[in-house]
């Protein structure tokens, strides 16, 4: 029954799903210190848009971005060790939950200050130019960073200099703890014509509908060398980070909001027994992952002063 | 009263807002949400629109609040962490700032900028600077680092009617410490430093989260015989450099500790004005600050760069002991 | 012969270019210290604009800002004295050519980083509301300041939070020595839309039409409580600055420009007994105000550090 | 060659263009009009595209270059005036400088950030600051000072084949300045700080715009008999601290000059190394630098506030002094 493509959809969703989870519950037990921003209710984003982009396409999230980091790639055992603060191939533990990347995996990294991550994106799309290769970068976004006045230089930058980039806003209802449509006078996509593109909307909770929408718009960015702005539909189903109370959510606004969720659409044209399937793997590479993880050595004090600089 | 440092915060705001009609207090989740740390918590329900929610937009956050005191308003503005004033640094320093000094005294800038600041673990590098020199080094601003539930009230009190503009850079790691408030008290005015335990041997001077664990290595030292004098500086600017120098002249031997990176900290200028204004009866100067990086997230890392109250009791030793090459 | 409000036009804007055009003779006799931005060729917009505002509207404008000053009723002699250095009731030399206001006239301020006005406009937008006073500020930019990040976010941030007020945006043809369209993706007006808000265009050589529309968009702005976004056309007749060779104009261009010069079209409605006796009257103004700038003490350097702080 | 500041610098561009073929140039009419100071003049007909013209928009700017950066071109940005690098502090800072630390050494990011900044008669105080101080308190940040066409062309050089940012302030009032460029010269490393007179009285350090008035300076004190030792800083990160240290350590006195504002200025960090360092051989310190002001516009009044021949003579003379406060 139904499409093999949606297992695989659903089983990456999933995976991410059952990642937060399980990074919210080691910040409870504080085994890992500070705080988590999670993706919980977004994951059809990165899993389709990740689908659908080239090998070589860089990609740039927020702190809401290990998402983003699994679905480009980064080994599931790499991550945890991360945001666990020990010994991994992305820092080293010098990013963190909030500031991590995996160049290697083409995953440049999250961004702790909001917007800031835009006009990188831009440069990353000019080199590609510059060295004539085929790539475009991926820039992913919230709502309340479109009010941040970077990303609106960036995207007349962009426009103007013939950059191929993506910039992706995923609309997820709020901004921390402000409603989305509050204190944005136009919705993101109205943004656009600002900027002389068309504005492109998608159903952000639909990993399928995700893929088509990207893999169009990165074939108009590289042919016309112009930044394309897509803003993707979706609901921030937790709180804004793992401490997050959501006391400022009306009442039943949660439940109601759940009736979207990615997941649950994605599992419907899954049978039962394939759903059991998929989750019990991903369960236990997430355990096997978080064992490995957790043996991980701490990062030695002694390197802590390591590349401040390239020399000296 | 006994209040956390957070709560006295708040209540500072609420007296402004009830003492001063033209406070207002605006930021990002500051009105309905209470704020993102709770400083703010109560004050929409008690005073309405004075007290508002921004966009994500800290340069326009920052020159709206200026708009606004251009016109005797008296507004209060948040930025969330000390990292995000760098948003809007023009509007800070090539605005804000100019504002008196520029317009020959015909305008006024009353505004209040508050943060918080510094490295909790596990906080990544865009949210963990200790920035205080940056603005200390910017004529027309005010700074004050409060280390105390009664400094986070008293404090930002003399801000709030300062007439000039002051940024308050609150710690986030001393937020849950509890202490006594006196909430009656006279409000201040903005400036001088205080010397919070007396001591003959040798001055360690040092301000926000970094007090609690020089006085903590004060009482180790104690231990052994050694006298230290602490002063907290409580403001980067101005900079009571009299208090200072007094201290440091007495003593000898200065100790500067400070959060902030090491090189070119405010605990250059603290040192820099003890030595021109003390000369050599100064023998012996250190800098005890964080290690010259960025702060990374783990905590196995950031505890090795960060200053504690070992590496305190450390560099006070090494000033005390007569090989030290700097008194050599 | 026509309108006799032409000839008030006429006299205002004349008096501005006339102005200008002394300041660069200061500049090149070494009279004036540096540099000065001059406004020749936009002098309708100040004239138009300032005529249709209330009495108690707020002004700010950017470093080519001495039209600004003068129309919203600064002193010539004060305006002179300042530029020359000298002691004024303005800024006691301070602020000069590029950075002076005059709050007492309601003009509060030039400003020399492109773009920063704007915030403190829509500042001075909430105060009147939380007032409760009917006042409505006016803040000039250029059409290259539309890419400086702070103007976004003063344009949302007014849109959200109901601030009235005017951003004039003068659209002289160029951004220092770039040709206006060629690093901005859209029009001006057309980034309106972007913050929920109408475009407005009009004539920016025209006083008539200038105070026409700055009198219905003030209208607007007050009785909606919402920022209006004018872009006035216009040209800049001259350099980007006093010591600008235009290397960058293409050849004819300046001639061209010219026809459409406010001035000459002004013109054509006086005769020329009135012409010649305005413009008589004017530089007689001026010559007054001259001397008696000249005669101004330099500030005395024991008052240099004064007001850096209100106290202490 | 004799070449003028400008000129020195547009050659350094042009050599990288050639040498480095992952250079690129951008900035705010840097490309077709040839630069605002004419220092891309002509790049953008030899090069083409890889010299182009931005919106303005610094923050962007930085980010873009940034972006290009971590994908192994070599961007230069020019920023028109000093002061506008607050306009894009937050991605010189909180971006820039963290890359390669934060990304364990794994990205790199080699920009390079031109601008030039100090007072000129008649500039604004949003035209006129000295800001070096900011991004020498930035761990991860290079930052360079010319102060003479040679090193206008050597510092460059040595900024564009560093694989870390560096930020090089250059000097508008110095731009039409001639002298002796060695074109061909050894592209140097960035650091080091240079003895541009020797002497054994006492130390002048001192960088940017004030090198010549501080070497005029010793040419009248030598007048009377005093010889001046004048360090060139060249780098304010990093500092070279060995080479003051030296200095100051052989004459026991240090006078520290530098136009930026004296509270916070990077000369407290000089006095502050050099007084751990050294210790009390260092009998005399004194700080001549801009007072604490924000830049007024009339000349008759800036010249009040900067420091100048004169005011350098006075400090060396009163440290000299044996009644001077600071060495009783
Ligand atoms: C410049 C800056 N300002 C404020 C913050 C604090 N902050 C972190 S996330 C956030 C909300 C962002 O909302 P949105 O862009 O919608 O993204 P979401 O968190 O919903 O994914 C804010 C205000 C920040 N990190 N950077
Ligand atoms: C933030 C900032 N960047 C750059 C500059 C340098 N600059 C001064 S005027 C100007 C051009 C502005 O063009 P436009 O906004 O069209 O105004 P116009 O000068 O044409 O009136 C530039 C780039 C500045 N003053 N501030
Ligand atoms: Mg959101
Ligand atoms: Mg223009």
């Amino acid at each position: 029954m139904g499409d093999p493509q949606d297992q695989n959809w659903y089983a990456a969703m999933y995976r991410i799903r059952r990642v937060e989870e399980t990074l919210l519950d080691l910040v409870r037990q504080r085994e890992i210190a500070g705080s988590v921003h999670l993706c919980i209710g977004q994951e059809a984003i990165p899993v389709g848009a990740c689908a659908a982009i080239g090998p070589d396409d860089p990609v740039i999230a927020t702190y809401r971005g290990h998402g983003w980091a699994l679905a480009r790639g980064v080994p599931l055992v790499e991550l945890l060790a991360e945001t666990l603060g020990r010994s991994s191939t992305l820092n080293g533990g010098r990013g963190g939950s909030a500031y991590l990347s995996g160049p290697q995996y083409g995953f440049f990294g999250e961004n702790s200050i909001v917007g800031a991550g835009v006009p990188m994106a831009v440069g990353l799309a000019l080199s590609a130019s510059f060295q004539g290769v085929d790539r475009v970068p991926v820039v992913s976004i919230g709502d309340g960073a479109l009010n941040q006045g970077v990303v609106h230089e960036s995207l007349n930058m962009a426009a103007v200099l013939n950059a191929g980039l993506l910039v992706l806003v995923e609309n997820n209802g709020y901004a921390e703890m402000t409603p989305s449509d509050a204190l944005t006078a136009v919705p993101a996509a109205a943004r656009a014509p600002a900027y002389g593109i068309e504005p492109v909307e998608v159903d952000g909770n639909d990993p399928a509908a995700m893929a088509r929408c990207v893999s169009s718009a990165r074939a108009a960015a590289r042919s016309d060398r112009r930044p394309i702005l897509i803003e993707a539909h979706t609901r921030r189903l937790g709180g804004h980070y793992s401490g997050d109370v959501q006391h400022y959510r009306p009442a039943g606004e949660l439940d109601e909001w759940r009736v979207g969720d990615p997941l649950t659409r994605a599992a419907q044209s899954i049978g039962p027994g394939d759903l059991a399937g998929i989750r019990n793997q991903v369960d236990r590479e997430i355990e096997t992952a978080l064992g490995q993880a957790r043996e991980r050595s701490l990062p030695d004090p002694s390197t802590a002063t390591d590349h401040v600089y390239t020399t000296g | 009263m006994e209040l956390t440092y957070i709560r006295a915060v708040n209540a500072a705001l609420g007296w402004a807002l009830r003492e001063l009609p033209d406070t207002v207090v605006l930021g990002e989740d500051v009105a309905i949400p209470g704020g993102p740390f709770g400083a703010t918590k109560g004050l929409r329900d008690e005073f309405g629109a004075r007290v508002f929610d921004t966009p994500i937009s800290e340069s326009a956050m920052v020159g709206t609040a200026l708009g606004m005191a251009l016109d005797g308003m008296r507004p209060v503005v948040e930025v969330m962490y000390g990292d995000f004033l760098l948003v809007a640094m023009d509007q800070i320093v090539n605005q804000v700032a100019n504002t008196h000094y520029v317009s020959n005294g015909q305008l006024r800038a009353p505004l209040v900028i508050r943060t918080q600041h510094g490295s909790t673990p596990g906080s990544c590098a865009q949210h963990s600077q200790s920035l205080e020199a940056l603005f200390a080094h910017v004529p027309g601003l005010r700074v004050g680092l409060p280390a105390t539930p009664d400094d986070a009230y008293q404090m930002l009190r003399a801000a709030l009617v300062s007439d000039d503009p002051v940024l308050i850079m609150e710690s986030r790691r001393l937020y849950p410490l509890k202490g006594e408030v006196d909430v009656d008290a006279d409000v201040q005015a903005v400036g001088a430093a205080r010397v919070v335990r007396p001591g003959r041997d040798v001055t360690i001077v040092t301000w926000g989260t970094l007090v609690a664990p020089c006085l903590e290595a004060a009482g180790v030292l104690a231990g052994d015989g050694i006298e230290t004098e602490v002063v907290d500086l409580r403001w980067a600017a101005p900079i009571d450099a009299v208090t200072v120098a007094a201290s440091a002249s007495r003593t000898g031997r200065l100790v500067v500790v400070h959060e902030a990176n090491r090189t070119g900290g405010l605990g250059a200028e603290v040192v820099a004005e003890a030595a021109e204004r003390v000369g050599t009866r100064l023998r012996t100067i250190r800098r005890v600050a964080t290690r010259d990086v960025r702060m990374p997230a783990s905590p196995a890392l950031s505890r090795a760069v960060l200053p504690s109250t070992e590496t305190v009791v450390d560099a006070v030793r090494e000033a005390l002991t007569p090989t030290s090459a700097s008194s050599s």
